[in-house]
């Protein structure tokens, strides 16, 4: 059951993308089993560059955000700062040799928003074509050290 | 006119160096410094020029320099990196060389706090060390700091100073290594009283091969007066005077005291020219110059070898 | 305020060579507040790292702490209890935490993961600016509270240079010319007559002149 | 207080961060890192002991803040927000809702009562179990004082048949054979349930802790077998369909349960034939005909019934509905009271009781004692996602929970919903759980409350308006 | 007191927040597009923006109404920068009782003294019974009544009706504070409560926790109660008040005794109830005393033996024979039934108390009327109704339903900022230093300021009180008691 698939994705996602519903999100888990790790949060802008990096340290392949759509933020500029994080969370990882596109953050569209579940596939397909992350080891995830300082 | 190190000529010529200094006067009156000169002809190879030292207001040591040049000596310009940042300092150099001096003792300089500057900024862009690189840098690379060549490079003999009596020991070896390894032709010494201690830093200075690289002349001193010794001893940071010899000195009566000292500083330089990998003297006869000939005499030194320039 | 910025990666991880198990050493204090070294970016440092043992194959253990400041030794001690865990601490403080903790435990290397930068003040979000260089002789009165040391590029004390245009500096469009800014306040509360006088050589003996500077307060002292 | 009265309880402490509530916002981007920051102000430290979980991206501060909002309201540049979690409104269901889980969760964590001050934050009423109100007395009843109390309070209950008299010979001995029964300390009995990331060490784990309760764990035949046979007292077997081999039936085990069909009359001669001193619980689905299918039993002499909610058991799934329960336990209770015969058998319900006032109103509603199944789940931190009945991973691993844990947090639960019994029948005078069972006389209804009050204020007419 | 002619209501005194950011239901921002044009400062009426040296602040975002703004300065600005949301913050406030929107314009009418202009459901919660599907029924437009001047509608009640030798006491308000023990609140939270009373021409209640000398000052204004754990309880004391409580039982813990968590004891607290510091007190459940109505009796006499004048209380909570006690305790020589409904507040009790025993307030009432009024015996004493009444709709509810008045609680509680997080009862207490005797967390609340707070409350009550009066046609509130014609409840409207 662990790692039906060879990759592993965590994502996170403002609760107010389409699609977001705890039913939902139990049919994308059947579908994708573990290989994707959904994590809503109450707003993107609650994310900070040290979840992204936790989670590829512990056991993401990539870690991605999806926000809700410019302008629609419940905090105003949540989706905003997310945007600025995870590019700083790029440079640190682009920093030890990490390709950047092993965290992101897709941002809905006002006019046309994506469900939660056309955004994991893009995101996912996007995971595959990545190597496996050179962080994880060939097996297990490992949360030895689960008490990290968050903040 | 084409200038040339004296104190590089006798020692490529494995000859023993006889280096001595002046310091230039609290005033603009070059008779004072000439006059100092004059006591030192012909009795030493090259004469240091002091910087400003202690930190205290005095005639520059490049303008002194060129008086002593004009006189027909050879200057060791002493350099300090307290005054002067990268840019004033390679300017020096590059000017120095212009006017025939040849010399240069690349050094950091005593703190401007003991001096009548005490509000001073102190500058130490450089330190000594990486002073002596620059030097040869430019001297060798044409390059000053920066990569930017130079036209004509300066023509310099580039000396640093050690001292074996501070600490930590065990350092003091790495230290003159990398001053060595930095560029220093020559290395002159603070003034020995202590052999002990000395040999220890020579052998080990010998061990790494260093005694090879670059000259070291030994310093050396005449004591005044028995409180001077014991004052060289307690207040003057980085100076060893052993007990015996303050007691040899407090042994003899006062009047006798001067004499005294030339002998122990002309014994000093007898046992120097007998320790392998001493390639000659440093006499720092401390507002004394009239001593320096007698104690190049009594110690064989003299006469000195004709320059090549004249 | 001290600032900081975090060196760059490589150079920290060059710096940790040998060691195998790291104690990454936040501090809550004015380095939290630029950002450089606060218990977030303290986690974000530590994450990086073990990051970067696990893709080089390396068994290295990282942990983090942040103390509420490391220039304080009332709470360095407080590593006393795990520090023998470790064989180097990477510090994310000012160069005095580090030295501080590397005062107080000297039996372990102390490696320092930022670079201290100056005593600044916040301009804005994500704005520090230099405006103090800790001379010791405060001479803002004259200068209309505006400090021609930290803000003049040349440090000039009496009156702009010759690259003074429009209020900008010869270094840089960007820079603004503390002169200006002297001028334009002294002048706005009728004061410029501080700035007929020449200003006498600085007095450097308060930031240099005894070595490094301390203050002695006895009546604060125990 | 003698040890039948109590029901010790210690700290067992999460394995996984609870889900909460809300979560606190803040925004560093822009501090000020103020001298006094309102978060080394925190009354609960909760900055202080900030923490990331990076299994579950849970930050403590969500699970330790108390919302008093003291730092939102105090930060000078408005960084910091209190959010509702998208995650916490989305957990369990309309019956079993986040705030009874979560309340779930902490009497398990702690062993103790839910305690808080302000008023009832809740909706006036609802449906089922919330449409009653349990009645007190200002004056006269007996006087007590709660779980503090110098006076004890029985919570224990009986489970079998009693006779209506005792008949005696000419020399004064018994006629009457006395009847066989089981004494449970309170009136819950667990039933593993029908879904679970349960493994051998959770099944363990909850017969450990009907055991220490001294109450019984009603679980599928073939699971007896998992557990070591010093459990077996403590163990109710159930047998999903007719019994024709009493083989199957475990030696040591007190009580059997069968379901209802038209021969479990067959089956439990077979039982009883084979093991006189057992007692035999036949499993009759809340549904229609109930009534008369308990009376059958009844009627046949057995012991228990076990009306059944049969949610997952994909028995009777359109059935489901727990809010029905209440009035299905009226309902089979007060047939069985019309019938005579009430007395001479025990009804146990399950299905519809989420929190320990459901056991208390569904015994004023007729039952001797209730299941309790889902909970034994949620006391592990279950979050009743049910991802484990789609062949999901359980996303707090109970199937890796240590036996001892389980046991301790069920005996947590349990301990505190003791506690919760006595303060409510303490409140209403009764010093005796059997004597809660059918005492509609001290309960409220909803129904009946708000038509006496407000049924006649029905009249607004033309030219009048609302406000 | 009695001169009544010379009573005056206070003043608005306009009291904000003791928090930097108050909590409204709107949030406005501002991005770095600002261009300073000052157009949306001149356009808010509320107050919401200020210009300051160049640059527009947002400084009281929680003024903004929202969607119900006239000139809304988010759709005006010409470079877009203002956008305008709920606060998030909005949303987990509250709940069904007290919803975000009661808390909110509770706080605004303890700081300006009236109800919201806009934006916030003031009236009722969202509990789905009771008050919240009660409504008053108005008559459409204007009525005669619209033309009398509001200081001419009287909403004063008298309390003694038994016609006694007891004190003739007319509160000028229909309401008055509740029991609050000290121990259990902060003395600034009690003198807060007991001098806006005095300046309401009203009384509060000291609960079970003493009689401070902080409230010497104010004596004709405090109801000292006397409850099972007898805790600060003395002749003197007695002596000192004009009326006396009985605390039977509790709404939101009855049939369970009181509790006082050992850390709340401090050693005033202590002092003050006859205990030792840091240990738990309880009050016991019921009066170890009283198994009867003649038992009860006797407890009436002794009150009247020790201060004859005194009018008795009897605080009962609301069981299915609340009509029965409250006949009972009027012959037992009551001059006031206290009625404590179900959903009222606590410091602290079992959540499985707080829901599910004895009644909501708003059924007892009727039924204690009807009965008393059958019984003959209505006229004669005075039914004050609690636990559950939060607003000036409420009042009027309630009054309607057959009680003469109301006594509050957590309404006080919430003009004094109290956001409902339930943990009065944990560690140091309350964390925003109402209910609390941690002296650090009583400091970040002054009796000044809560006393402007609840008298900016208790003023917006009257005023909204008097404009139902006057659209009902009515010129005292005498006239709505028991006019169950008054009101509809949705459940059951034709």
């Amino acid at each position: 059951m662990r790692y039906n698939n060879s990759r592993t994705l965590a994502l996170f996602y403002c609760q107010n993308v389409p699609g977001a519903g705890e039913r939902e999100r139990i049919g994308l888990e059947k579908k994708y089993g573990l290989s994707i790790r959904f994590f809503p949060i109450a707003c993107s802008g609650r994310l900070e560059p040290v979840h992204l990096l936790s989670a590829l340290e512990n056991f993401a392949d990539a870690a991605y955000v999806i926000t809700c759509p410019q302008g629609m933020c419940r905090y105003f500029e949540g989706n905003l700062r997310a945007i600025k994080r995870v590019r700083r969370t790029q440079d640190i990882i682009a920093g030890i040799g990490l390709e950047r596109e092993r965290v992101g953050i897709v941002t809905g569209l006002k006019e046309d928003p994506k469900t939660l579940a056309e955004h994991a596939e893009e995101i996912f397909d996007k995971t595959l074509q990545m190597g496996r992350s050179p962080v994880l080891d060939k097996g297990e995830a490992n949360y030895d050290h689960c008490a990290t300082e968050a903040h | 006119m084409k200038y040339v190190s004296r104190l590089k000529s006798v020692l490529e010529k494995g000859g023993f160096a006889v280096t001595s200094e002046c310091g230039p006067p609290k005033g603009a009156d070059p008779q004072a410094i000439l006059k100092k000169a004059e006591l030192l002809r012909g009795k030493v190879d090259s004469v240091n020029v002091t910087d400003n030292q202690t930190g205290v207001v005095r005639l520059s040591s490049m303008a002194a320099g060129v008086l002593i040049r004009q006189a027909g000596l050879d200057p060791v310009l002493q350099m300090v990196v307290r005054d002067r940042n990268r840019i004033a300092l390679q300017s020096d150099i590059l000017g120095a060389s212009a006017i025939g001096i040849r010399n240069v003792l690349c050094l950091s300089g005593d703190h401007q706090s003991f001096g009548n500057q005490p509000d001073a900024v102190g500058v130490f862009d450089l330190d000594s060390i990486q002073f002596v690189q620059v030097v040869k840098n430019m001297r060798d690379e044409r390059v000053v700091i920066g990569g930017d060549t130079l036209g004509q490079p300066p023509d310099m003999f580039i000396g640093a100073a050690a001292n074996p009596f501070a600490d930590p020991l065990d350092f003091r070896v790495v230290r003159l290594a990398k001053k060595i390894n930095a560029g220093a032709d020559f290395i002159q010494t603070q003034c020995i009283f202590n052999f002990e201690r000395f040999d220890k830093w020579l052998s080990a200075a010998r061990d790494r091969g260093l005694t090879e690289k670059a000259c070291i002349l030994g310093g050396v001193t005449p004591l005044k007066s028995a409180g001077m010794a014991r004052y060289m001893k307690t207040k003057v940071s980085g100076i060893d005077v052993p007990d015996e010899l303050i007691r040899r000195m407090e042994c003899v009566s006062k009047d006798r005291q001067r004499e005294e000292g030339i002998r122990i500083c002309v014994e000093t330089i007898e046992r120097l020219k007998q320790t392998p990998g001493i390639r000659g003297v440093h006499i720092m006869a401390i507002e004394w110059e009239e001593a320096v000939g007698e104690i190049a005499q009594r110690a064989g030194l003299l006469p000195r070898p004709v320059p090549d320039d004249q | 305020m001290i600032t900081a910025q975090q060196k760059p990666i490589n150079e920290i991880r060059g710096m940790l060579g040998p060691y195998k198990r790291i104690l990454v050493l936040g501090c809550a204090s004015c380095v939290a507040e630029c950002a450089a070294g606060g218990q977030k970016e303290t986690a974000m440092l530590a994450s990086t790292l073990r990051m970067m043992a696990k893709m080089n194959n390396e068994d290295v253990t990282i942990h983090e702490h942040t103390l509420d400041r490391q220039c304080v030794r009332d709470f360095v001690v407080r590593l006393d209890e795990i520090i023998s865990s470790y064989d180097a601490v990477l510090s994310l403080g000012c160069g005095a935490g580090v030295q501080a903790v590397a005062e107080m435990f000297s039996e372990i290397p102390i490696i320092p993961a930022l670079n201290t930068e100056f005593i600044g003040e916040t301009r804005a979000q994500g704005l520090w600016m230099e405006n103090c260089l800790g001379c010791g002789d405060c001479m803002l009165y004259y200068f209309g509270g505006v400090c021609p040391l930290a803000r003049c590029s040349k440090q000039l004390f009496n009156g702009p240079c010759g690259g003074s245009v429009g209020g900008r500096c010869e270094i840089n469009q960007d820079v603004d010319c503390a002169w200006q800014q002297i001028i334009d306040r002294l002048t706005r509360f009728g004061a410029m007559d501080r700035l007929e006088m020449i200003y006498p050589p600085k007095n450097w003996s308060r930031k240099q002149g005894g070595g490094p500077r301390k203050i002695i307060r006895e009546d604060q002292q125990r | 207080m003698p040890e039948k009265y109590v029901i010790h309880t210690t700290t067992a402490p999460n394995r996984f961060k609870a889900v909460s509530r809300s979560g606190i916002i803040a925004w560093e981007e822009g501090c000020l890192r103020c001298a006094v920051c309102v978060k080394e102000r925190c009354v609960y430290d909760v900055y202080y002991k900030r923490k990331l979980d990076p299994r579950q991206m849970i930050d403590s501060i969500d699970n330790l803040c108390m919302n008093c909002l003291r730092c939102v309201q105090g930060c000078p540049k408005e960084l910091i927000t209190k959010s509702l979690n998208p995650e916490y409104k989305e957990m369990g269901d309309d019956f079993f809702t986040p705030e009874i889980i979560s309340k779930l969760w902490s009497q398990a964590e702690t062993g103790k009562i839910p305690v808080s001050g302000a008023g009832y934050p809740g909706p006036f009423s609802g449906p089922g179990f919330d449409s009653m109100w349990t009645d007190m007395s200002e004056i006269v009843r007996p006087t007590r004082d709660g779980i503090h109390g110098r006076e004890y309070i029985s919570t224990a209950i009986d489970l079998g048949r009693t006779i209506k008299s005792l008949r005696f010979d000419d020399s004064g001995a018994l006629l009457a054979e006395t009847p066989l029964l089981v004494d449970i300390p309170l009136p819950i009995l667990l039933k593993v349930p029908p879904f679970g990331a349960i493994s051998d060490k959770t099944l363990l784990g909850w017969a450990m802790a009907a055991k220490r309760l001294g109450t019984l764990l009603a679980l599928k035949i073939d699971d007896v077998e998992k557990l070591p046979d010093q459990f077996r007292p403590w163990l109710v077997p159930v047998l999903e369909e007719d019994l024709t081999d009493p083989a199957i039936i475990p030696v040591g085990v007190r009580i059997v349960e069968i379901p209802w069909s038209s021969r479990f009359e067959k089956s439990a001669k077979i039982i009883k034939d084979t093991f006189p001193s057992m007692l035999v619980c036949v499993n009759i689905a809340m549904m229609d005909g109930m009534e008369e299918k308990a009376v059958s039993v009844a009627d046949a002499g057995l012991d228990i019934i076990h009306l059944e909610l049969g949610r997952y058991s994909e028995k009777e799934p359109e059935t489901y509905d727990p809010r029905r329960v209440k009035d299905a336990i009226r309902s089979v209770h007060m047939k069985l009271v019309e019938t005579n015969i009430r007395d001479e058998v025990t009804l146990v319900a399950s299905g519809g009781f989420a929190m320990a006032e459901h056991v208390a109103k569904g015994m004023i509603c007729g039952a001797d004692a209730v299941m309790a199944e889902f909970q034994l789940l949620i006391g592990l931190q279950c979050r009743m996602c049910r991802r484990c009945a789609t062949g999901l991973s359980c996303p707090v691993d109970i199937q890796d929970a240590s036996a001892k844990w389980v046991a301790a947090r069920v005996v947590n639960l349990f301990g505190a919903w003791h506690n919760q019994l006595i303060e409510l029948m303490g409140a209403m005078g009764i010093r005796d759980a059997r004597r809660l069972r059918g005492e509609v006389g001290r309960a409220m209804f909803f129904e009946d409350l708000d038509k006496v009050a407000f049924g006649s204020l029905g009249s607004a007419g033309e030219g009048f308006e609302l406000e | 007191m009695n001169n009544s002619a010379k009573f005056r209501f206070p003043e608005v005194v306009k009291t904000p927040s003791r928090f930097r950011n108050p909590i409204g239901k709107y949030r406005l921002h501002r991005t770095e597009a600002c261009e300073t044009c000052g157009k949306c400062v001149d356009l808010c009426k509320y107050g919401v923006h200020v210009i300051r040296r160049g640059r527009v602040y947002i400084e009281n975002s929680y003024l903004c109404v929202g969607p119900d703004c006239p000139s809304p300065c988010y759709e005006v600005c010409p470079v877009g920068a203002l956008s305008c949301g709920k606060n998030p913050v909005f949303d987990q406030l509250g709940d069904f009782r007290w919803t975000p929107d009661l808390l909110v314009s509770t706080w605004r009418m303890a700081e300006t003294g009236s109800v919201p202009l806009a934006g916030l459901e003031y009236k009722r919660g969202s509990s789905g019974g009771g008050f919240d599907k009660l409504r008053i029924v108005m008559k459409s437009g204007q009525t005669g009544q619209a033309d009398i001047p509001d200081q001419d509608i009287d909403v004063s009640l008298q309390l003694n009706r038994r016609d006694d030798h007891g004190h003739r006491i007319k509160i000028h308000v229909p309401f008055y504070g509740g029991g609050m023990s000290y121990g259990s609140v902060s003395i600034n939270t009690i003198l807060s409560r007991i001098k806006a009373a005095k300046a309401l021409g009203t009384f509060c209640c000291t609960g079970e926790g003493g009689y401070p000398d902080e409230l010497k000052p104010y004596d004709d204004h405090v109801i000292t109660q006397v409850a099972t754990g007898l805790f600060g309880v003395r002749e003197e004391t007695i002596k000192r008040v004009k009326i006396v409580e009985f605390k039977y039982a509790q709404g939101a813990k009855p049939g369970l005794g009181g509790h006082l968590l050992g850390d709340k004891v401090t050693p005033g607290v202590a002092r003050m109830r006859g205990a030792v510091v840091g240990h738990p007190l309880f009050s016991p459940f019921p009066f170890h005393s009283v198994y009867s109505v003649e038992d009860h009796k006797k407890h009436v006499d002794w009150i009247k033996a020790i201060n004859p004048q005194a009018l008795v209380s009897v605080k009962v909570s609301t069981p299915t024979d609340v009509d029965m006690v409250a006949v009972g305790s009027y012959y037992a020589g009551a001059h006031i039934i206290h009625l404590d409904g179900s959903y009222g507040g606590t410091g602290a009790a079992p959540e499985i108390a707080k829901k599910n025993i004895a009644m909501p307030i708003e059924y007892a009432v009727p039924k204690v009327h009807r009965f008393l009024t059958a019984e003959g015996v209505r006229d004669k004493v005075t039914v004050i109704a609690g636990g559950g009444v939060r607003t000036p709709h409420d009042v009027a509810k309630i009054i309607a339903l057959g009680a003469d008045g109301v006594c509050t609680g957590t309404a006080d509680l919430v003009a004094l900022e109290c956001i409902r997080c339930h943990n009065c009862e944990s560690g140091r207490g309350c964390a925003r230093g109402i209910a609390t005797t941690d002296p650090e967390l009583m400091e970040l609340m002054q009796h000044e300021w809560g006393t402007r707070r609840l008298v900016n409350m208790f003023l917006a009550w009257k005023k909204e009180l008097v404009r139902i009066l006057k659209r009902l046609g009515m010129t005292s509130i005498r006239e709505l008691v028991g006019r169950e014609d008054c009101l509809v409840h949705l459940d059951y409207m034709k």
